[in-house]
């Protein structure tokens, strides 16, 4: 098994020596003339106004955090679901439990998806269900929507 | 010396290497690209150790979940990825010295403990053995980690959700 | 030592007690929120590197069965640390959105 | 044991999934220019075949800029992280039935997780290389990649159900077609039952949305992002993007011709037990000559499913991205889950039976 393990590696290693080495090589060929305006950030013609890095939005990285729950979800399944088809195959009351154990757990992770689902969080654009709770509950006086959140 | 010595040195070396860089690189985004790495030689070290599914399950959680997150939360906070965060040469001491105390307390514990030094590792399948603990002796701890993990997701997404009054950014 | 570097318990120890101090290093030095947390991930994994350590060298013993035990605990601190990391990430955005910068130093509301 | 590792990375990397990435390219151009009636590349080489072997000249020999500000360590590092997981994972692909670069025990599992070293080298590329678009794009790119690993996981989890296995040459092992003799299968996982058979188009459709292909090329949408993630990558960097990203289709169409459309099994053959009797100089050649066959089933297979996706990258307009999250999270991982759940209700029910299996034993055919 280690040797099997080994033979990924290899794979894994040979391809990540590839692009350093055929940039090496290719060095050696293209030619190399920077000047200023090759050299500056690339902006539809214009000239570069301010830094790259600019603010974003929130829900990415609402998306990157649903994600990794739900990735623990699907990485901690694989173990059990390789059981499943011995235990029915052999009989008995190992598939019930195999069964019962691995689809309650999903289903409890189900139920948080529902949760996200029906609070709006999995919606792109969410600013009018937060307005909604938020004039529910009487935090947000006005209906208006201040101009600088109107873009969305 | 053979190839397996060499793999499980070269994890050492780069594992050691980038977690140092880890804890002193004074830019936060080259720290995280070293966790990676530091990571990564563990996952390597996980297959020596014949414990292919925890490599596995170590590369998909923690590269390309915990570290993605932890780009996005660098870039989501701008002003701290330009920063060089330089440190007092005062703020090092106390933690040096604290450290030291324990590298070299558990060095000390590890050289006299009684326990075997050396084995043969056995790279016995590892996927089909963790599956049957899950659902025999740790069933309930695999329902509880489904509730730890739901509660953890609740959690966060209410303390992250963006608040209305907050609203900016580009919308893209 | 003498060249066996995979069949030698102390070489994995060694390196997770090393990730250990450098996670220990890294919590106590940094002034910003997410430099901690890497911190904190680090120690993780130099408990759970332990753990399968043992497991892999203890694999026969009759007492502990073919459990793998030391695997599972090595999956369920991986997970924790899913979970922490969801759970911290949004509260340093929450702490960013309110204060514009992340040095917990200064985080001080709640200080009683 | 070391040298004929080394040596099926380099003929399987080097001598396949390069070149035919290459050919894609190529092949790609074709297509567009037939569904377009157009003629396509036809000058360089008979039908314009040499056209990739000119592009990749080309490329290698252009001047390789990077901006100014560009995090150079970083930027240096993505195309390598990127190559790593795309060409990375070839290494699992089952060929034929011993034709596998490594046979792991974590086969599909692997696979998924090299693919999270995509996703963070792309993400990394493009922020270091210091502009707007890029990091649009390379924002759009992670959260793309990363929600699409979900219902990709759990369509392959319910193959891992049915299968029993994670090791890839396993999982294809129960595909055969079921004629009494000891390899007897299943027949391909997509026809084991309806569940399975919805589970394929979710992983087809996160597969898509895996590779940036359209209609989930956000990332590198045109019309608005320049060229998204690798606008600032020039001459051989773009070209090792673009070689990543057809490597990346080629990968995952690999994949679902090994786990759900059978891998190199046929219907009504097992190409295992084929009795060719061809013989040169007292050895027998049938186990050469089948393997030659199932290389060829599963390339055809493969080059199938290429085709789809290139059919469909010029018949379906582009999604916006509240749709992309929507079909992700609303569609896509509910069936999922749901096609999961009647999956092992199948297989408890039937007692691992296929439809076909079922069909015929209703029939009283055998």
């Amino acid at each position: 098994m280690l040797q099997e393990l080994g033979n990924a590696l290899s794979f894994v290693i040979l391809a990540a020596i590839l692009p350093p080495l055929i940039l090496f090589i290719s060095k050696f060929f293209r030619p190399s003339y920077p000047h200023s305006g090759k050299l500056t950030t690339y902006e539809c013609g214009e000239t570069p106004k301010g830094s790259a890095y600019v603010q974003f939005n929130n829900h990415f990285y609402l998306v990157a955090i649903v994600f990794l729950v739900f990735d623990v979800e699907v990485a901690l399944l694989f173990p059990v679901m390789t059981l499943f088809r011995d235990a029915v195959l052999k009989g008995g009351p190992e598939a019930a439990q195999v069964f019962l154990l691995s689809f309650g757990f999903l289903f409890i992770l189900f139920v948080g998806l529902i949760y996200e689902w029906k609070k709006g969080d999995i919606d792109w654009i969410k600013v009018a269900t937060n307005r909604k709770t938020a004039l529910e509950s009487g935090e947000l006086k006005s209906r208006k929507i201040p101009a600088e959140q109107r873009t969305v | 010396m053979a190839l397996v010595d060499l793999f499980v040195l070269s994890c050492i070396v780069l594992g050691a290497l980038s977690a140092a860089v880890v804890a002193f690189h004074p830019n936060i985004l080259y720290a995280a690209i070293a966790l990676v790495f530091s990571l990564l030689s563990v996952a390597g070290l996980y297959g020596a150790l014949g414990a292919d599914f925890l490599a596995a399950v170590q590369l998909i959680i923690y590269v390309g979940g915990i570290i993605v997150v932890i780009l996005f939360a660098i870039m989501m906070s701008e002003n701290i990825y330009r920063g060089r965060f330089v440190e007092g040469f005062r703020r090092f001491i106390v933690p040096f010295i604290i450290s030291m105390v324990v590298l070299v307390g558990l060095v000390r514990l590890m050289r006299r403990a009684g326990w075997p030094k050396t084995a043969e590792i056995m790279n016995l399948p590892s996927t089909g053995p963790i599956g049957q603990a899950l659902v025999g002796p740790y069933a309930l701890v695999f329902q509880y980690v489904a509730i730890v993990l739901l509660s953890g997701l609740i959690g966060a997404v209410v303390i992250a959700r963006p608040h209305y009054t907050e609203t900016k950014g580009d919308g893209t | 030592m003498n060249g066996h570097f995979a069949s030698n318990i102390e070489m994995y120890l060694f390196l997770s007690s090393l990730f250990f101090v450098f996670g220990i290093l890294c919590m106590l030095t940094r002034k910003n929120a997410i430099g901690i947390f890497m911190g904190v991930e680090l120690m993780l994994n130099a408990a759970a590197l332990n753990f399968v350590a043992f497991q892999a060298f203890h694999r026969a013993s009759p007492l502990r069965g073919n459990w793998l035990h030391g695997h599972i605990f090595g999956l369920f601190i991986i997970i924790l640390a899913a979970i922490e990391a969801a759970v911290a990430l949004a509260i340093v955005l929450r702490v960013f959105a309110v204060r514009r910068n992340i040095d917990p130093d200064q985080a001080t509301e709640l200080r009683g | 044991m070391a040298v004929f590792s080394v040596l099926a990375a380099v003929i399987i990397i080097l001598l396949f999934a390069m070149p035919v990435g290459g050919i894609c390219t190529y092949i790609e151009r074709k297509v567009s220019a037939d569904m377009q009636e157009r003629i396509g590349p036809n000058r360089v080489g008979p039908l314009g075949l040499l056209q990739f072997f000119a592009d990749g000249i080309k490329m290698f020999l252009k001047e390789d800029t990077a901006p100014k500000n560009a995090d150079l360590p970083i930027y240096n590092l993505a195309p390598i992280l990127v190559m790593a997981g795309s060409l990375g994972a070839f290494a699992l692909i089952p060929f034929a039935k011993y034709v596998i670069g490594a046979d792991l025990d974590i086969g599909v599992f692997y696979i998924m997780a090299l693919g999270s070293l995509i996703s963070l080298g792309i993400l990394l590329g493009a922020w270091s290389s210091d502009n707007k678009w890029s990091l649009l794009g390379g924002m759009r790119v992670a959260a793309q990649i990363i929600s699409y690993e979900i219902p990709l996981g759990i369509a392959v989890l319910s193959i891992v159900l049915v299968s029993g296995t994670l090791s890839m040459s396993g999982i294809v092992e129960h595909q055969a077609w079921p004629n009494g003799t000891a390899a007897g299968g299943h027949f391909w996982n997509v026809f084991h039952n309806p569940f399975l058979f919805i589970n394929f188009f979710i992983y087809f459709i996160s597969a898509l949305a895996e590779c940036n292909r359209t209609p989930f090329d956000l990332p590198e949408a045109e019309s608005e992002l320049v060229s998204g993630f690798n606008t600032e990558f020039s001459g051989m960097r773009f070209g090792l993007y673009a070689l990543a990203e057809f490597a990346d289709v080629i990968m995952f169409s690999c994949v679902a011709t090994a786990i759900f459309l059978g891998g190199w099994h046929l219907p009504f053959v097992n190409i295992g037990e084929l009795n060719i009797g061809l013989r040169l100089g007292g050895h027998d050649l049938t186990p050469l000559i089948q393997t030659l066959i199932m290389i060829g089933v599963f390339l055809a297979k493969v080059s199938v499913l290429v085709f789809v996706v290139m059919w469909i990258r010029w018949t379906l307009p582009r999604l916006r991205v509240d749709q992309l999250m929507a079909l992700c999270w609303k569609y896509l991982i509910p069936i999922g889950f749901v096609n999961l759940v009647g999956c092992a209700v199948w297989f408890w029910v039937f007692k691992g039976a296929s439809m076909l299996q079922v069909t015929s034993r209703l029939l009283g055919v055998h």
